[in-house]
């Protein structure tokens, strides 16, 4: 039982993700592989700020917020410049770079050793220690964004985005400056996936680079890939597929050699297989 | 672009009451206008007005320059030079997302929809607040929804409304475009060829649209290469060539006039 | 109804008992989860780790327990380390833990403290070892840079240029000689590089112009072979010392007649018997995972011996705790204080490709 | 220490150039950011390293898989993306299958050949060539040779040749080719041929220089794209300067700097040389109607 309630927080923690991506992807169709670099700086100012800094878990989450609106203003800012392919590899690009400060900035993130002893939010004394606690927790907040997703998506500022992603001078002609809804969303989005960052840094009690690597941007593409573009209900789906599909394969029982990599084959087999069938992932209501 | 700028911007309020409105004879005038295109001079010193509530027919060949024009009066292209003058406001262009200020509406000559929204959605388009706060929290609609269930109607979209534009006929599309211009209550109408490929009882209804437009005293432009539409349609028409202006006034005298004859029918 | 009542009771009752009693009669078994990298950047050594692991339980023919060992990959990632030790404590109930590398180290610690399982990591990272069950064994980073430092000392260095990857352990490595160094007065300079970068050519060439002394290497392969293949492509002739790294060279020739400093006894044999059965020659922690892994069977075949019952985690770590003079695969271990394993260091010199000590 | 700046930058740009160019062909008839484009390559320099395992000649060994590398190739386009393009399949959705094949690759190369690091030839023996003022080693000056020889025939061959003009076409404007059946199989082959044997002669010579290993694939196809991209994808001698402008910019930043930052430099440069001219250096400027 205890298994399963971890595997719920990662799960919980790979929604919010999910759910912030979509938010750019599945709703302006801008594609951005520079989630992990904030997801990574929200973990990291949880990090610091409560090993080194001695904040409680809730200010390091408005601390990481500050620091990732901050940047994700000036990357949507570079990033605005650019359109389809082009955005994704650009935002591939500050991706690796936030990860290579993350690597190199010693002084800050240790670098390649981490940050250890990272401690549990802790609420009018009591203190989330426990998992199912811990789980509740993230839960809370996975179903704020869920919500604030929803909200999003029915409101007019949605609509907007929504018709952006496909015909962006339509759009500027009803009279909305595209610019600014694009980086809204972008700097919200980070926001959201920087407080992903502080539960995961939070839960593991221990991070380091590698995590927020490149690949880490690829993989949450994937998951609302698999999900469903611009769906909430997408998004949850494509996390819970994704996380769990790993751990049924440790339970097939295979072979210790050829177990992590089959794991892999399998996974590259169901991206293809989505690609060719359902092209717009289980949820999609939108068609990339 | 400071921060504060785009989250305290107010649209001015649009009274949808005042009829005609008293501004000059001219709502647009352009003067001396140029627009190149690798080479080719698609707007050549270009000076004409459109009259304020009557219905303008811009007519001429393929190529002559009408969309272009079109497309730099709604701000869709920057001209190379010349001025553009707006009822008061005079501007050397005009940016797109302004034509909301301006109460200019327009449609496209490919029936231009949001494939993957529903119509529904693509007729609330043109009207939801288009502030970056006011839009977050417009959830409900209800002040546009009797606006919304008149367009729908006059447009026979109403059993179509939930379903998304890709699914429609190009008859319905065109229907749809000229639904979202309905909504936006503006004061100048532009249509780029809004007949071509409809059916003849479609043609009917877009006609009964515009002259329902032209009770309200709106101003209109339209492209149009069917002169009788143009005829039966427009108080005033504009004939461009090459970029030039050939000929402008009323229907009769103008199509009888000898160089618009050539120009047409290399006669 | 009562009657089928009455009879269900009793035949639960039999099996849970049975359950226990069955147990008693034949062998205990004690199950260790493994937390190793079998995919991913370190895919190698995760299979090296796991091939000593086996290595060590054929060896240790355990009269009274049978030992069993459940491998978990997590492909050096922390999220998937921590969903592994999950596994392991909470579906395979494992008793005891053994994890490889600081990252895994750090993940599985607070966890194992959590669970009450002893824990042994095969990392020097020393905040590891915090808490009762949570134990380290890898040579830590002090005796290497003394006897590394008395090697530069010995060539009257005044300045070392020191090459390191980012892998966390050569890192700490390599931060402890730098200390110690500029604590003796000898200027340093830190060229640090990825795992994967494969171009070493500009940055050798700049070390080049500062022409320092000595010129120290810590690395894992590919990067390492590459490292010294353009080292002697460009012939510096500037003596070259390192930590372990020229063990794990993939090609035997270049490293031949160099000295570096590493645990005393690699155990020759465990090394060859490795390369004998999956031909790699990347012998990076594998001395270490097999002295952890004969450690933990140690203590819980000689615990159960004396106490006839099969030893709590508790009596496994005072035991641990107390250790003194064990032979392991890397020389005398000594258990300190607070679970880190101290063995010493000595200088190695590679003669036709055999790593054999050298008085210095 | 300018010049071997100089040298290490044409060793290291030819290697990203062989990739961009080859990226940029496949790009012309198939339009996506292609990734299995690095395990081509790689698959290339694992059959060579089975083959001299067995002991064949040397050049049986690089025919053979050069062979297998564009087959492998020609099997990508002909079997999944082009079927797919077809059932209308978009740029994005095609990039995401081709990230799935290469995951299923890069997990058979680690069964077939295990996790181990392996060079083709054995990296001390590699002899040393003196050109002069300084010493490289052979193989690299083998790198900056096919580098230039493929991008002279590929000059050639699509300026000169008939196939090579349909090719060209096909970039141009892909929608009038189809129009005119112009973009059938036979072209889709031969260019997926050709950047078989491309990708294959790299990974060969990147099995001799630095070294095989199961993950190469990603590095090789990343930097590749990136050169591909800073020259503008529309042209080819645009692939080519754009790998060299790429390696010149990351070993500037290794001399000034140092080389633990040489990735974040690399993609400082890259952004901000995009953001400055968005088409690259040789692409047609956009007629932005």
């Amino acid at each position: 039982m205890e298994y399963l309630i971890n595997l719920a927080i990662l799960f919980s923690i790979y929604s919010m993700l999910a759910l912030s991506l979509n938010m750019v992807i599945g709703m302006s169709g801008l594609v951005s592989l520079a989630q992990a670099a904030f997801y990574g700086i929200g973990a990291y100012a949880t990090a610091i700020g409560m090993t080194s800094l001695g904040l409680g878990f809730f200010t390091t989450i408005l601390l990481g917020i500050v620091i990732n609106v901050a940047i994700a203003f000036v990357v949507g800012k570079i990033l605005a410049r650019f359109q389809y392919d082009y955005y994704a590899i650009v935002s591939a690009g500050l991706s690796v770079i936030v990860f290579s400060i993350l690597l190199n900035w010693k002084k800050v993130t240790n670098g390649a050793l981490g940050i250890y002893g990272i401690g549990k939010p802790v609420v009018a004394g009591y203190a989330f220690y426990s998992n199912s606690a811990f789980l509740g927790l993230a839960l809370l907040f996975t179903a704020a964004i869920f919500a604030l997703y929803v909200w999003i998506d029915r409101s007019s500022f949605g609509r907007v985005l929504k018709a952006l992603r496909e015909d962006e001078r339509l759009t500027h002609v009803m009279g909305y400056k595209t610019k600014y809804y694009k980086s809204v969303i972008f700097v919200l989005s980070a926001a959201l996936s920087g407080i992903a960052g502080a539960f995961f840094a939070s839960y593991i009690a221990f991070i380091d680079p590698t995590t927020f690597q490149l690949k880490e941007g690829i993989f949450l593409f994937t998951i609302i890939i698999v999900g469903g573009l611009s769906s909430a209900v997408g998004s949850i789906v494509g996390a819970l597929i994704l996380i769990s599909l790993p751990e049924v394969l440790r339970f097939v029982g295979l072979p210790y050699e050829i177990a992590a990599q089959l794991q892999q084959i399998i996974y590259g087999a169901l991206l293809v297989l989505m690609m060719i069938f359902k092209p717009q992932g289980f949820f999609g209501k939108f068609r990339m | 672009m400071k921060l504060t700028d785009f989250i305290k911007k107010k649209t001015p309020k649009s009274d949808s009451s005042a009829k005609v409105l008293p501004y000059g004879e001219n709502i647009i005038t352009c003067t001396h206008l140029n627009k190149q295109f690798m080479g080719i001079k698609a707007i050549d010193d270009l000076s004409l007005q459109i009259p304020q509530a009557k219905t303008t027919g811009l007519i001429g060949p393929n190529g002559s320059g009408k969309t272009t024009l079109m497309n730099i009066l709604t701000g869709l292209i920057k001209p190379d030079s010349g001025k553009i003058t707006v009822r008061d406001k005079h501007r050397t262009r005009i940016k797109s997302n302004e034509l909301r200020t301006y109460r200019i509406a327009r449609t496209f000559q490919d029936g231009r929809v949001i494939e993957q929204l529903s119509v529904e959605d693509n007729l609330l388009l043109p009207v939801a607040k288009n502030t970056l706060w006011g839009g977050f929290t417009e959830i409900k609609t209800d002040d546009y929804q009797s606006r919304l269930e008149k367009v729908l109607d006059i447009t026979s979209l109403k059993d179509h409304r939930h379903k998304r534009a890709e699914e429609l006929s190009y008859g319905l599309r065109k229907l749809l475009e000229i639904g979202r211009l309905l909504m936006q209550d503006a004061d100048i109408y532009f249509f780029d060829e809004p007949f071509t490929g409809l059916f003849p009882e479609m043609v009917e209804q877009v006609c009964d649209i515009i002259s329902g437009l032209q009770k309200q005293g709106k101003t209109i432009v339209i492209i149009e290469h069917n002169m009788g539409l143009i005829k039966r349609l427009s108080d005033y028409i504009i004939v461009l060539d090459h970029g030039t202006l050939l000929a402008e006034g009323e229907p009769d005298a103008v199509l009888k006039n000898k160089k618009v004859r050539e120009a047409y029918l290399g006669v | 109804m009562k009657k089928l009542l009455l009879g269900l009771c009793v035949l639960l009752a039999l099996t849970a008992c049975d359950n226990k009693k069955e147990q008693t009669l034949s062998k205990p078994v004690i199950k260790i989860g493994v937390i190793d990298a079998l995919s991913g950047k370190y895919a190698e050594n995760g299979q090296n780790v796991r091939q000593a692991i086996e290595f060590a339980k054929q060896d240790f023919a355990s009269s009274d327990i049978d030992f069993e060992f459940v491998f978990e990959d997590y492909g050096y990632e922390t999220k998937r380390a921590a969903v592994a030790t999950n596994k392991l404590i909470n579906v395979d109930k494992v008793d005891a833990l053994i994890s490889w590398s600081s990252m895994a180290g750090n993940v599985v610690s607070p966890l194992a403290d959590k669970a009450k399982l002893v824990h042994f990591a095969i990392c020097n990272d020393a905040n590891v070892a915090k808490g009762k069950y949570n134990f380290t064994h890898f040579t830590p980073s002090g005796p290497l840079a003394e006897k590394l430092v008395k090697q530069i000392e010995n060539q009257q260095a005044k300045s070392v240029a020191l090459f390191a990857v980012y892998q966390p352990a050569l890192q700490k490595h390599t931060d402890a000689v730098e200390q110690l160094l500029q604590s003796k007065g000898i200027a340093t300079e830190r060229f640090n590089f990825n795992m994967d970068s494969l171009d070493f050519d500009l940055m050798l060439e700049k070390a080049k112009q500062h022409n320092f002394d000595v010129w120290y290497i810590c690395a894992l392969p590919p990067s390492l072979d590459i490292f010294l293949k353009t080292f002697f492509q460009k012939n510096i002739n500037v003596p070259l010392v390192a930590i372990d790294s020229l063990l794990f060279a993939q090609d035997k020739a270049i490293v031949e007649g160099m000295s570096f400093v590493t645990t005393p006894d690699g155990n020759k044999e465990l090394l060859d018997r490795l390369t004998a059965a999956n031909g790699s020659t990347n012998y990076f922690s594998v001395g270490y995972a097999y002295d952890v892994a004969s450690l933990l069977m140690k203590a819980y075949s000689d615990l159960y011996k004396t106490t006839g019952k099969i030893p709590s985690s508790d009596e496994v770590a005072d035991y641990l705790l107390a250790l003194k003079g064990y032979h392991g695969a890397v020389g005398e271990l000594v258990m300190d204080k607070d679970g880190i394993i101290m063995s010493q260091a000595v200088v190695k010199k590679m003669i036709n490709g055999i790593p054999t000590e050298v008085e210095e | 220490m300018l010049l071997h700046l100089l040298i290490n930058t044409l060793i290291v740009g030819s290697g990203y150039a062989l990739v961009a160019m080859a990226f940029r062909l496949m790009n012309s008839v198939s339009p996506f950011f292609n990734m299995t484009i690095g395990a081509i390559a790689v698959l290339g320099g694992y059959i060579a390293y089975a083959l001299l395992g067995f002991g064949l000649p040397l050049y049986l060994v690089v025919i053979i898989s050069l062979l297998a590398s564009s087959l492998f190739s020609g099997l990508l386009e002909i079997g999944i993306y082009t079927p797919m393009r077809k059932h209308g399949a978009s740029p994005m959705v095609l990039m995401v299958a081709s990230l799935g094949v290469y995951t299923i690759f890069e997990s058979v190369i680690h069964l077939i050949f295990g996790s181990q690091y392996q060079t083709l030839g054995s990296i001390s023996t590699s002899h040393m060539l003196n050109i002069g003022f300084m010493e490289i080693p052979l193989v690299q000056l083998l790198i900056i040779i096919t580098s230039f020889v493929v991008w002279i025939f590929l000059n050639y061959y699509l300026h000169h040749t008939f196939m090579g003009k349909k090719i060209r076409a096909v970039n141009d404007s892909a929608t009038l080719a189809d129009i005119i059946g112009l973009k059938n199989n036979q072209i889709i082959l031969t260019v997926a041929f050709l950047t078989g044997i491309i990708l294959g002669l790299d990974g060969i010579l990147v099995g001799y220089d630095t070294g095989l290993e199961p993950t190469l694939g990603f590095n090789l196809l990343f930097k590749g794209m990136i050169g591909a991209i800073i020259g503008g994808i529309a042209t080819l001698n645009g692939a080519f300067f754009g790998a060299m402008f790429l390696a010149l910019a990351e070993n500037v930043g290794v001399a000034l700097f140092a080389s633990e930052w040489r990735d974040l430099i690399a993609f400082v440069i890259f952004i901000a040389f995009l953001s400055l001219r968005p088409q690259g250096i040789f692409q047609k400027k956009e007629n932005n109607q």
